[in-house]
């Protein structure tokens, strides 16, 4: 038995590996999808089946409750995402911390020859990740749901970021102290203070950190979330933990890392900078001047325009004007216009949002292009049409040092003929800053909200 | 893999580092019974060489992965991270243990299989989205 | 992934599942003794895992090797496959073992070196010549 | 100690696989040299200081030989290289086999209850390919350096690929018996027939190849090689031999994947073909008609070129023109013609081997174009220079479906504006088949040895 469940093992990591492979491309992601759901039931059933579970009830009905809860997780709109992503997470740390702790139980009291050091110090890292990633996640979801008792803006007081290292450091002390002799007296109080001061640790890392950072948060947590199986996997000897959590915490870096470069942020700088806090106080668009067009004068330029680029931002995923973007779209090809979308890496709230809400309303992928890609293009182009983006066009990322965006990568709608800019108001995107985009010379603004802008665009554009 | 050296610079592999060497720490600590009870030196190096080479395959696979797809990306990892679900069978359903513990393991349990569920449906309902430039029911909407 | 799929076709996966299958057959026979002696059966298979995830990450990192440095990978992985050397070292130094058996690691231990030393001297004097366009040992040459 | 000595194996791998991974670009590839060179030196550093090891001097006496006898054999030409890698294979294989049969006599008179199963199997793998390997590379590197002894076609007999096969499935009967009981009554002997089956196999298997697919087999082999060591690997338990191994495996794998579908041909015909046998046969070149042009008139015609593509071939390595090619790439370039080098993935004798020599002459490696790149530029460019290239520009690979090279990718050599192509004589390439390219109108002749005329156009040049 013991090597038809090793074999079921080994099928399901080489699995998982093609699945994460598969998603190199969109044409063969979905058998990634495939793929994953055939190794977790391989994977599933294969424990399921050794002799010594029983318990088939119990087994039964948390399943049947899990996918009583899963189903309805799955249908929730696309803008809840990334709190789906973060509620996810919370319940993967919770299910690691809680096999943890139930390991520990056993062990210290019905079979203590059998807890090791190696063991111990595979459990306390276990059920650290697991119940940090636990609280840390659920903070995470709450702000990202805007939830009326988590404070949206980064929460700061005074040695912090001091004390919080410090709570940190003392779990670790005391999980050291475990290792070092698992037996010891009081073995089952420092466990449940290293549960404690985990649990507090999840919720103090994401006070100061502000609603619009979660998505990098996010992403560490996910990465947590992976180490935590991977502990899971030391504590039962268990190699497709390893494996798939090692594959789960190497994504939840690489996503943490392309977000971070595409900010020109550091990890230190999202985990600790309290950035946001400073939001209102730097901006000051109100004392400028705008010019603004019509909606008429706007579509004639549009259909005139030999190429178009359209940038999309955070606004588009807010206003969900992607069906109206897509009749835009149509409407402009048909007439010869070429249109092309510029993607930039960060745009929007999570990595890919665009492509996702982009791609929700049947626009071709083949036409979202990568900001690398595009930018050589845009000098060349008659309009870039904003549409809800802001920091992501702001050129003083390229321009002024003193910018707290200062050298994150942007497309240059700048260089644009003519730049058209939807947006409801005077006020500014996420890092809370100016745009010098908006008040050059080819830069008209449309204010307004982006779902009906672009509608009257449409409309204009079809009966004209 | 220079990826990684790049720009993760001093912090990550620093705390990186960290956890290295206490895990290290614990299991080079010398041990206290036979190499029979738990697992013995060799076979938790052998589990420490798994886990490096399934990170070395990570950092690999998702570095290539597309640019379009990183949302649904996100969402399929999670569903991959649920495999905790082994854990959770284990305790859930060992016959040895009493009832207060298969109690956190059937928690567990029905934590895991969530997200396997929703992670698993939401990837999926997403990249059934994506269009090929020029598939039918692209060209349908253009026509 | 999909390279092997698509080119090696049925020849190679078929004798890759065949040499897989013999291995299987052979560890799972059952084990005449304890697990004591030896190998136990889930250290074997830790080492099959080994194996697998090393020979994912090979797939994946030599498809990516530059196409003008095959030559050059070729006598690379030469050099590292002798990685023989640390069992012909432990033949051939183990106090435990006769002088006749001793006599065979040493044989083993010469080639080896022989492979070591050939192979990377030869990859880095080839890869030394491969110029950087518009280096300046090369702007020289142009002068 | 087993901790240190695990930690170095693992930093090994972790270093062999950056040192893999470096090679993906020129510019790293040294440190890929580094990081290998440093790997191997902890590995061999590791293993020595084990408690274990005594007897220091006949290691010391061993690695002093390894490097007297190494030293020289890095500094062979580099037409001599598939050679040298073949030789290396065949040590890899000795030192494989050896390790195995130490092992197995040392468990079965010393050791016998430590020879279980898993190890017995694992042994018989290790020896097998091991003593394969040694043969096998002796004879491919006999077939390449045209040892007198060694017959360089094909030789092929009755029932050959059926005994073959005999011989082989007997050693793995023999293995599998052995394994199921290690310590049965006359294993030894048992163990003595695989060797000497595995020792007949190697030759065998080679002497149906003719030396020109000798490139494929040496790749194969170096997979075999590289599975010998992961069996080592499963015998002492040891995983840095196991992923080493691996590596070096799938590294053989991919670059003879890449060999055949370059040639359009699969492993079975590789090995079971005797590809070349009917070379003599097809070729019919004498009868038909070629242009030739002086080497005036084509240094005249490059001159006023405004692109030159030039396409290598193994007759540039066997002349060891390299050299005047690049002074001829020096003229071109300062009168102003734009010189590119398209490089067939299969041209030469060894994949790769046109971008060694190019480099050996110090030609800039931007400047060496692969084959899918550059077909697209074909019919833009003013004169196609084919030196010693032939079927890699057949056009028959494209056209005529009774050609043996029938959907082999090839250089569009044909479409360029002008063709010169230079040749000692009317015989065909290694394929053995006739060029339409040579007759078609646009291709003039110049016959002689890529050296001596590749010179004289670049005099011409130069004085013109
Ligand atoms: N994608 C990620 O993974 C990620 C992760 C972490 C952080 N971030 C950060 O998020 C930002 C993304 O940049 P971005 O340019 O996409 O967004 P942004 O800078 O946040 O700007 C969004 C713009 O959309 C406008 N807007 C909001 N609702 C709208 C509506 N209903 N109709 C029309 N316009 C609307 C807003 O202006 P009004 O209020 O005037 O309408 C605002 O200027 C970057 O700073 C990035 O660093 C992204
Ligand atoms: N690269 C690999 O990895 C590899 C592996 C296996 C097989 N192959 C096979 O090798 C072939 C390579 O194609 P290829 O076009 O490079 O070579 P080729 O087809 O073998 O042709 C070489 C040409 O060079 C000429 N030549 C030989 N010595 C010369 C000299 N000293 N001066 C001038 N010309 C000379 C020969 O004609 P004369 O005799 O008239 O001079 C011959 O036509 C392909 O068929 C390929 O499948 C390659």
């Amino acid at each position: 038995m013991t090597h038809v469940v090793q074999l079921a093992y080994l099928v399901a990591t080489v699995l998982f590996v093609f699945s994460l492979h598969a998603m190199n491309d969109p044409k063969s992601a979905r058998n990634g999808v495939r793929a994953g759901v055939l190794a977790m039931a391989i994977a599933i059933l294969a424990t399921w089946l050794q002799p010594g579970i029983e318990h088939h009830f119990w087994i039964l009905v948390a399943i049947v409750l899990g996918v009583a809860i899963g189903v309805p997780l799955s249908r929730v709109p696309l803008t809840a995402v990334p709190q789906r992503t973060a509620v996810s997470h919370a319940f993967g740390g919770l299910a690691a911390g809680l096999v943890g702790t139930a390991k520990f139980i056993w062990w210290t009291y019905h079979e203590p020859s059998q807890l090791t050091q190696f063991r111990m110090g595979a459990i306390v890292f276990e059920v650290l990740f697991g119940f940090l990633t636990f609280t840390g996640s659920l903070m995470a979801a709450g702000k990202l749901q805007e939830v009326k008792w988590i404070p949206q803006r980064p929460v700061t007081y005074r040695f912090q970021n001091v004390s919080n290292i410090g709570l940190l450091g003392l779990a670790f002390l005391l999980g050291l102290l475990l290792a070092i002799d698992p037996t010891r007296a009081g073995a089952t109080i420092f466990f449940a203070a290293i549960i404690m001061l985990a649990l507090a640790f999840g919720v103090l890392l994401i006070i100061p950190i502000g609603g619009a950072d979660m998505p990098t948060v996010i992403s560490i947590l996910n990465a947590y979330a992976g180490l935590s199986a991977v502990a899971m996997g030391f504590v039962l000897d268990n190699k497709l933990l390893i494996t798939a959590g090692a594959l789960d915490g190497s994504s939840g870096l690489i996503l943490s890392i392309i977000m971070c470069r595409a900010m020109n942020r550091s990890f230190t700088n999202v985990l600790f900078g309290a950035f946001g806090q400073v939001q209102a106080a730097q901006a000051n668009g109100d004392q400028r001047h705008y010019k603004s067009e019509t909606i008429e004068g706007a579509a004639q330029v549009l259909g005139q325009a030999s190429s178009v680029v359209i940038i999309p931002g955070y606004g588009l995923a807010v206003a969900q004007a992607q069906h109206r973007v897509r009749e835009l779209y149509d409407l402009l090809t048909k007439a010869g216009v070429t249109v092309k979308f510029a993607i930039h890496p960060v745009a929007g709230r999570m990595p890919g949002h665009m492509n996702v809400l982009l791609a929700e309303a049947e626009i071709p992928y083949g036409d979202l292009v990568e900001m690398d890609e595009i930018n050589s293009d845009m000098p060349q182009c008659d309009v870039a049409l904003v549409i809800g983006a802001n920091d992501v066009v702001n050129p003083a990322a390229r321009t002024d040092k003193s910018s707290p965006i200062f050298g994150m990568p942007i497309i240059d709608a700048d260089k644009a003929k003519t730049v058209f800019a939807i947006k409801r108001s005077k006020n500014p995107g996420f890092a809370g800053i100016d745009n010098e985009l908006y008040f050059q010379d080819r830069t008209f603004m449309l204010f307004g909200d982006a779902k009906a802008v672009v509608g009257e665009l449409a409309k204009q554009l079809g009966n004209g | 893999m220079r990826f990684i050296l790049q720009d993760v610079g001093s912090k990550w592999l620093f705390s990186g580092i960290v956890v290295g060497l206490m895990f290290f720490g614990t299991v080079s600590l010398p041990a206290s019974e036979g190499a029979q009870a738990g697992t013995s030196d060799v076979e938790a190096w052998s589990l420490v060489f798994v886990f490096a080479l399934a990170t070395l395959i990570g950092l690999g696979v998702i570095e290539r992965v597309s640019r379009l797809l990183h949302t649904p990306l996100m969402s399929l990892t999670n569903a991959i991270s649920a495999i905790a679900v082994v854990g959770a069978i284990i305790v859930a359903g060992g016959k040895e243990y009493p009832t207060e513990i298969r109690v956190l393991g059937f928690i567990a349990l029905v934590a895991s299989m969530t997200n396997i569920v929703s992670g698993f449906l939401i990837t999926d309902r997403m990249l059934k989205m994506f269009k090929q430039p020029g598939s039918s029911a692209n060209k349908e909407a253009k026509r």
